[in-house]
């Protein structure tokens, strides 16, 4: 009926923020993927880390005169101009994977997890696994200035707040990257006597995590056991590193964030539904004990 | 038609064919809607461009307009948020500093006779630098000021607007255009990127002309930094990454030449509008992935190089058999 | 006219140092007004200096200058300019990317309402070029006109720039004889308005044409100043050089024979758009001279023949054999050389050493692979400095450190290091000292008598009488005469340029 | 011989004596930082980390020196070390040997460089535009091979380059030391090295003296294309992994930033191989400098660009000219003095 026959020609216009890591690229992915699956016509738009870029797609989305718009945005600030011009076109806006600073009937929705709630997950699972005893941990920073940079920094140390046992000792930007996190972890191995004075890293992503466990490894210690390892994320490299005892820890950023929009959507579409402003994914915590390898092999595929 | 209008003159064919091209494949490319965005979307760009302009023109380079640009945005945001001061002030503040700015890197290329590629260099680090030392947040400007200038523009018939911003950009573009060519100054520029060892046996004032076009460039970078904080209502130190690469590209494609004495600001528009264009089309199809997004650009990049390069031979030839 | 006597410029004591010279050792210089006064020396004897030290592009190191009897201290030209005292420099000319008219009035365009007058200046650019014969548009931008129109350009530039002092520093390298006559026209009129006139030259007809006093300068050491109507030219040639020249250039020519077989046969050959397709044979020990006016497709000619520019019709012969002279590359492996008439931008290699842009054309021909040893390099740079008389600190100081004429001078050393089998020099005494001068004509014998084939372009047609064994002659783009044996002579030579209607000689 | 080792050493001065500023002050804030060791049979420290991380650097710096000295510029070396980094983790993953997928990688990054070469040398393009064709499209390129992730590969072979060690050090120092210098003797033991400079210096007036002005130029691209591919397979290799999108990212402008901090003009011309490496240990320096330091990261822009432009501000001709201005006042002096007795 209706429903359906209105989804098979429907236009999406959604603004990706870039490729900048594998995580990105499995969401763009899984967002084609459920696009098809649905018989939406999306069309993508890559704004290279570039907020402007993104107002460009925005605008062109409402000039082309698209049905609803996916933005997952760079930054949170700044939309407010946009999203009214989308508004005033009626072409609902939903939000993917951070939310934006802007009054909340600019937009239908947004999907996305809560940064700090992952970073804190993150921190209290430390706080539980190292039971008391003093622990230096060293963190290595997303991109400075990023909003995962910032929230999962806060987070963390929410969870860390009322532990006088746990203590960062040191922390530094990675960049988001592997090679980065290794050049920086190998700086806070010399700089903490070799390692020994370090108990656990913290890492604002897995890619930086992976990087930092070549570091410990090359220097002569044991990742996993002389010093513990949470990240976030769950990409399938980190269970592989979970898997071989390296890693210890990872939260969950899913990165089917387009599934629950495009639900929301056909809802919508269909009787007017209107969604919560807020879909929050789960910011699932895993650890060795779940079986690391099976997920790998269930996450391989997704174009992370 | 004399030599030196012709790159100028085949940027301009090349941009109506594509723009006539595009609009055969999505005639919604020709709405007032697309007109009016190209102009607003670009308007930072643009008048950044301009600065870029005339230090391209003087043989030179301007590495650090992202940064200031990324700079200005966090300083009014910062500004705007813990006092009290009007925006006006905070904006001729802002452009003092800006422009001080370029001034210093002016006088330090001069008097120390360092390349501009490497001090400017230095200025993108520290420019960005004092942007995260300021605040490494993203901070919303919720000043009503800012409501009242966004709500002024031109309503377009079919639904597209020229806003202030895209005002000001046609502005300086007009005012840029002027100084190049109607004031002693402009000629001084050229003078430069003709070669400063004559230049300055022929009176040219170098160090004060290398100066003011740095100041200059500074300025607007400056201004380019309040018309993005215009245009996102925030301030943040990742802003405008790399925009001082795009700005040399729209100079270049504008058809000035970069090692400097020869070219028109009114090229870099056209630059800038064709940049804008790549853009649209790429957004109107929406199909390519992220990878092939940037292989276009590239492509597209070369494809206009060459065909600029293709017409100045070919008219070249011509002239010489006429 | 006003009484010669009164001083208008003068320098006493000017010190300047450089790095490994000292290029003004106490130099004394007393400009009066109304007088045309030369400035001689040998290349590198510190002319060029002295002037960048009046007018302020150096900074002097010491010494005091006087304009109307009042201290001055130009910082820069513009200071200079604004005194009254307009140059033209040597090499340096004028901005290329500019127009004419912006290249006039830089830094003084007409303006309203605060804004360049773009229509006034054109209109007075055009205006200020009629006193020299020009008709351009000049709104074109220079680099559209030959060397010669720039020169000229540059010198209406100063000129109107002089309200007192005009400072003309070797204007007349790349003039032929009506524009030097246009010139020396406006100069007289210039000193009966009461300017002072420095005037810098190797020519020294000129020089007892035009000027009223000389000055004389030797390795940066002022050697005194005289009057011009009591200065006998052997004394003043033995002022510049510090010694008797033995002969100057040889006044009567001989007859040299030349039955050696043709070597270099070029037929049709030409360039749309730059030279018409000519016939041209040249034989073993033979001087080809080639004489025409400015503009008439001299050093076109040079190029197609080294391959510089691409022939695009005809066909070349070495030895009876066919070859494809497509790139100087391939120029150079059939032994061809060639000294290109604009040394700033196609001779000298600016940064680089003197050894080293003495050695670079024989290096590039023997490839990447198979460097010559240092050794080797210092005893090529060594010899050539001392056979040329190079005046240079020594072998590794930078070429674009060397005075005008020794950086000519290198550059042929450039082209005899590769010992070539011909040689094409493309005015080779431009801007070159009188001593030197009779020694590169000399050289150019010498290397005919060694069985060498030259081609060499030069304006001054008494020299090419006095090497060249057969001379050819161009106007418009095409080789319209050709002149040997007892018809080479200044008159037929003249008459031949000249005369608009000779055709089919060549 | 001794006199030619003395200019040498004189050229190098500026670098030396910055360098050894730089670590004298990271030791400073960072007292355990000349420390060396020996672990896992192999030197273990952070002077160490800075030769081992530089390697990229120094490596790009290698050909950006000898295009820079034919006054030109390649903004692509830090997407071609992406391209070559995925070409070669696809090519060992997709089952090719060691060797091959070297062959091919390397390959890869001299055809980049002939790409780079042809658009400056025969279509005459400028070279920033010409080489930021390649800098827009080669990032997308390179994700195009790995499709946007990250592609690991565990061949120990390939790993070992990144990661291993031989004679003590690690072998990304090993391969830059060897290139380095196998350059440098190429350049300098041949007349290569002044033809290059001589293009650089006036291209007209070379190609009339026969130099062979196009293949130089193509040749000094593609030589830079070949350090762009070894550090592209060391950065892959160090990780694992080819990350497409970081791999390289703003690392031309380090190459370039080295070469300058090398006393190499960017208007082309006398280049020096040894002072652009030493350029870039002395970037690296700085870098891990920052890292050991503790400060916020925040920071780390700032001070990086304040000793930039102190380090090229002692450089800047002015500064160097007053202190041999002072110099040779003393030299002078002193014949003078001698005389006097
Ligand atoms: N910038 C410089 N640095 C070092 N030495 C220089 C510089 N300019 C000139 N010299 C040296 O100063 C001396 C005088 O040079 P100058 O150019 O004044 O000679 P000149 O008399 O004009 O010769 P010419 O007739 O060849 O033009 C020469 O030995 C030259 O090598
Ligand atoms: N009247 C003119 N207008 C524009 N260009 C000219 C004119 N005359 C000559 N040219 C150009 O200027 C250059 C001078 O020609 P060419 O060098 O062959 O002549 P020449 O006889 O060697 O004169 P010169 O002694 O000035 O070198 C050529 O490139 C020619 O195309
Ligand atoms: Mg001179
Ligand atoms: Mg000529």
């Amino acid at each position: 009926t209706f429903g359906s026959a209105s989804a098979a020609d429907l236009v999406v216009g959604f603004s990706q923020i870039g490729s900048e890591s594998g995580w990105r690229a499995a969401e763009t992915t899984l967002t084609k993927q459920q696009a098809q699956e649905r018989g939406i016509d999306l069309k993508f738009a890559d704004a290279q880390q570039k907020q402007e870029n993104q107002i460009k797609a925005l605008r062109s989305f409402i000039a082309q005169g698209v049905n609803a718009i996916l933005l997952a945005p760079v930054v949170a600030t700044g939309w407010d101009e946009v999203l009214q011009e989308a508004k005033d076109a009626e072409i609902p806006v939903i939000l993917l994977d951070r939310t934006v600073d802007a009054s909340d009937d600019l937009y239908m929705t947004a999907v996305t997890s809560d940064l700090v709630h992952e970073g804190n997950v993150a921190g209290k699972w430390l706080a539980d696994t190292v039971a008391g005893k003093p622990c230096n941990i060293v963190e290595l920073q997303g991109t400075t200035g990023s909003s995962p940079a910032i929230d999962r920094k806060k987070g963390f140390e929410q969870a860390l707040s009322g532990h006088d046992n746990l203590k960062i000792v040191r922390s530094q930007t990675g960049d988001f990257t592997r090679t980065k996190g290794k050049e920086v972890m190998e700086s806070f191995l010399k700089a903490e006597d070799g390692g020994k004075n370090i108990c656990a890293l913290y890492a604002h992503n897995d890619d930086m995590a992976v990087g930092a466990i070549q570091a410990i490894k090359e220097a002569g210690l044991k990742p996993g056991t002389d010093i513990l390892v949470v990240s976030i994320d769950a990409v399938p490299d980190i269970f592989q590193a979970m898997a071989a005892g390296e890693a210890n820890a990872t939260v969950e950023l899913t990165p089917n964030m387009a599934g629950p929009a495009f639900d929301a959507l056909a809802a919508f579409q269909k009787d007017g539904t209107k969604p919560p402003k807020w879909i929050q994914t789960e910011s699932k915590l895993y650890t060795q004990a779940d079986d690391p390898t099976k997920i790998y092999e269930a996450k391989k595929g997704l174009g992370y | 038609m004399k030599p030196k209008y012709l790159p100028l003159t085949a940027t301009i064919v090349i941009f109506v064919l594509s723009y006539a091209l595009c609009a055969a494949q999505y005639p919604n490319i020709l709405s007032t809607r697309v007109i009016g965005n190209l102009l607003t979307d670009n308007a930072f760009l643009g008048i950044a461009a301009v600065g870029m302009t005339f230090v391209i023109l003087s043989g030179g380079i301007d590495l650090s307009i992202g940064s200031v640009i990324a700079f200005t945005g966090v300083f009014l945001a910062v500004v705007l948020d813990n006092t009290a001061i009007h925006p006006l002030a905070a904006f001729a503040l802002v452009l003092l500093i800006t422009t001080l700015f370029g001034a210093v890197m002016g006088a330090i290329i001069h008097y120390l006779e360092m390349p501009a590629f490497i001090v400017t260099l230095a200025g993108m680090f520290l420019a960005r630098g004092m942007a995260f030392v300021l605040s490494i947040d993203s901070i919303a400007i919720k000043h009503p000021f800012y409501g009242t200038m966004k709500a002024l523009y031109y309503k377009l018939p079919g639904g597209g607007r020229i806003t202030l911003i895209g005002g000001l950009m046609l502005l300086v573009f007009a005012i840029g255009i002027l100084i190049a060519h109607r004031t002693r100054f402009g000629t001084d520029v050229y003078a430069l990127g003709g070669g400063t060892a004559t230049a300055k046996l022929m009176g040219v004032p170098v160090g004060r002309t290398t100066i003011l076009i740095y100041a200059l460039s500074g300025l607007l970078a400056g201004l380019s930094g309040i018309v993005f904080s215009l245009y996102t209502s925030a301030g943040y130190s990742l802003a405008a990454v790399g925009v001082e690469l795009d700005a040399i590209t729209a100079v270049v494609i504008g058809g000035t030449l970069l090692t400097g004495g020869s070219g028109f600001v009114a090229g870099t528009f056209i630059g800038i509008l064709i940049q804008g264009l790549i853009q649209t089309y790429i957004t109107f199809d929406g199909s390519l992935s992220s990878w092939w997004t940037k292989i276009l650009i590239g492509l597209l990049l070369f494809v206009f190089i060459l065909m600029q390069k293709g017409i100045v031979y070919v008219s070249r030839r011509e002239q010489r058999h006429a | 006219m006003q009484t010669i006597g009164d001083s208008l410029l003068s320098a006493t004591r000017i010190d300047k140092v450089f790095p490994g010279a000292k290029a003004l050792d106490k130099v004394d210089f007393h400009l009066r007004r109304g007088e045309v006064h030369a400035l001689l020396g040998e290349n590198g004897a510190g002319k060029s200096t002295l002037v960048k030290c009046l007018t302020g592009a150096y900074r002097r190191d010491g010494g005091t200058i006087l304009l109307e009897g009042v201290e001055v201290d130009p910082r820069d030209t513009f200071n200079a300019q604004k005194l009254g005292i307009g140059t033209v420099y040597q090499e340096v000319n004028l901005l290329p990317n500019l127009t004419v008219a912006e290249n006039l009035f830089l830094g003084r365009q007409p303006r309203r309402l605060g804004l360049v007058d773009v229509g006034a200046m054109n209109r007075q650019a055009r205006a200020l070029l009629e006193n020299y014969e020009l008709d351009l548009d000049v709104t074109r931008a220079l680099d559209s006109y030959s060397v010669a129109i720039q020169q000229v350009v540059a010198i209406a530039r100063a000129v109107d720039l002089s309200g007192k002092v005009l400072i003309l520093d070797e204007p007349t390298a790349s003039l032929d004889a009506h524009e030097v006559e246009m010139l020396f026209r406006i100069i007289r009129r210039l000193k009966a308005r009461g300017l002072g006139i420095v005037f810098i030259t190797h020519f020294l007809e000129q020089v007892y044409e035009i000027s009223d006093r000389i000055t004389v300068l030797r390795n940066g050491q002022l050697v005194g100043t005289r009057d011009t109507a009591t200065l006998e030219r052997r004394d003043l040639i033995s002022m510049m050089i510090g010694r008797e020249l033995a002969a100057e250039i040889r006044a009567a020519r001989e007859e040299p024979d030349v039955t050696g077989p043709v070597r270099y046969r070029f037929k049709d050959y030409g360039r749309k758009g730059h030279i018409s397709p000519f016939d041209l044979d040249v034989k073993a020990g033979e001087v080809v001279g080639i004489a025409g006016l400015l503009g008439s497709g001299r050093t076109e000619t040079a190029e197609i023949l080294f391959g510089a520019h691409r022939a695009d019709s005809g066909t070349a012969e070495v030895d009876g054999k066919p070859v494809q002279l497509s790139s100087p590359r391939r120029a150079i492996a059939h032994r061809f050389g060639f000294c290109p008439e604009d040394r700033k931008t196609a001779g000298i290699v600016g940064d680089l050493s003197v050894r080293e842009n003495i050695v670079l054309a024989l290096q590039a021909r023997r490839g990447w692979t198979r460097p010559i040893s240092r050794t080797e390099q210092n005893r090529l740079a060594d010899h050539y400095i001392r056979a040329l008389d190079i005046r240079t600190a020594d072998r590794e100081k930078p070429i674009r450190l060397l005075s005008g004429g020794n950086q000519q001078k290198a550059i042929l050393a450039r082209w005899l290091a590769t010992e070539p089998e011909f040689l094409i020099l493309d005015e080779p005494t431009r801007g070159i000292d009188v001593g030197a001068h009779a020694e590169i004509v000399r050289l150019i014998e010498g290397l005919r008598e060694k069985g060498m084939s030259l081609l060499v372009i030069s304006s001054e047609i008494e020299e090419l009488v006095a090497y060249s064994t057969r001379i050819v002659v161009l106007r418009d783009r095409q080789h319209v005469a050709a002149l040997e044996g007892n018809r080479i002579t200044a008159d037929q030579i003249i008459e031949a340029i000249a005369s608009a209607n000779e055709r089919g000689a060549a | 011989m001794t006199a030619i080792l003395k200019s040498y050493a004189l050229r190098l001065l500026p670098q030396i004596i910055a360098l050894a500023a730089i670590l004298l002050m990271v030791s400073f804030v960072f007292p355990g930082f000349f420390r060396l060791e020996i672990q896992n049979g192999r030197l273990y420290g952070s002077l160490i980390d800075i030769l081992n991380r530089g390697a990229p650097v120094v490596l790009l710096a290698i050909g950006m020196t000898v295009v820079i000295a034919t006054k030109g510029i390649d903004l692509s070396v830090g997407a071609v070390m992406a391209i070559c980094g995925a070409v070669a983790a696809s090519s060992i993953t997709s089952g090719h040997s060691l060797a091959m997928t070297l062959v091919i990688t390397l390959g890869t990054g001299i055809l980049c460089g002939l790409w780079n070469g042809v658009l400056v040398a025969i279509l005459d393009i400028q070279p920033i535009i010409a080489t930021l064709v390649l800098m827009v499209a080669g990032r997308g390129i390179a994700q195009l091979v790995t499709e946007g992730a990250i592609l690991t590969f565990n061949d120990p072979g390939l790993i070992f380059l990144g990661s291993g060690s031989f004679a003590w050090l690690p072998l990304p120092v090993i391969i830059w030391l060897v290139f380095g210098i196998l350059v440098a003797l190429i350049v300098r033991k041949t007349a290569l090295g002044m033809l290059i400079e001589a293009i650089g210096i006036n291209r007209q007036a070379s190609t009339l003296s026969g130099v062979l002005t196009p293949v130089l130029l193509i040749a000094a691209y593609m030589l830079s294309g070949l350090c762009a591919a070894i550090a592209g397979i060391i950065a892959a290799a160090d990780i694992k992994g080819a990350d497409a999108n970081n791999a390289g990212l703003w690392l031309e402008l380090d190459a370039i930033l080295a070469v300058v901090i090398g006393g190499t003009s960017l208007l082309g011309g006398r280049f020096s191989i040894a002072a652009s490496v030493l350029g870039a240990i002395i970037i690296q320096s700085i870098n891990t400098g920052i890292l050991l330091s503790g400060f916020p990261p925040e920071f780390n822009l700032i001070i990086k660009a304040a000793i930039i432009v102190f380090i090229l501000v002692l450089q800047s001709p002015p500064v160097r000219n007053a202190f041999t201005f002072v110099a040779l006042l003393r030299a002078s002096r002193k014949p003078t003095e001698r005389q006097a007795r």
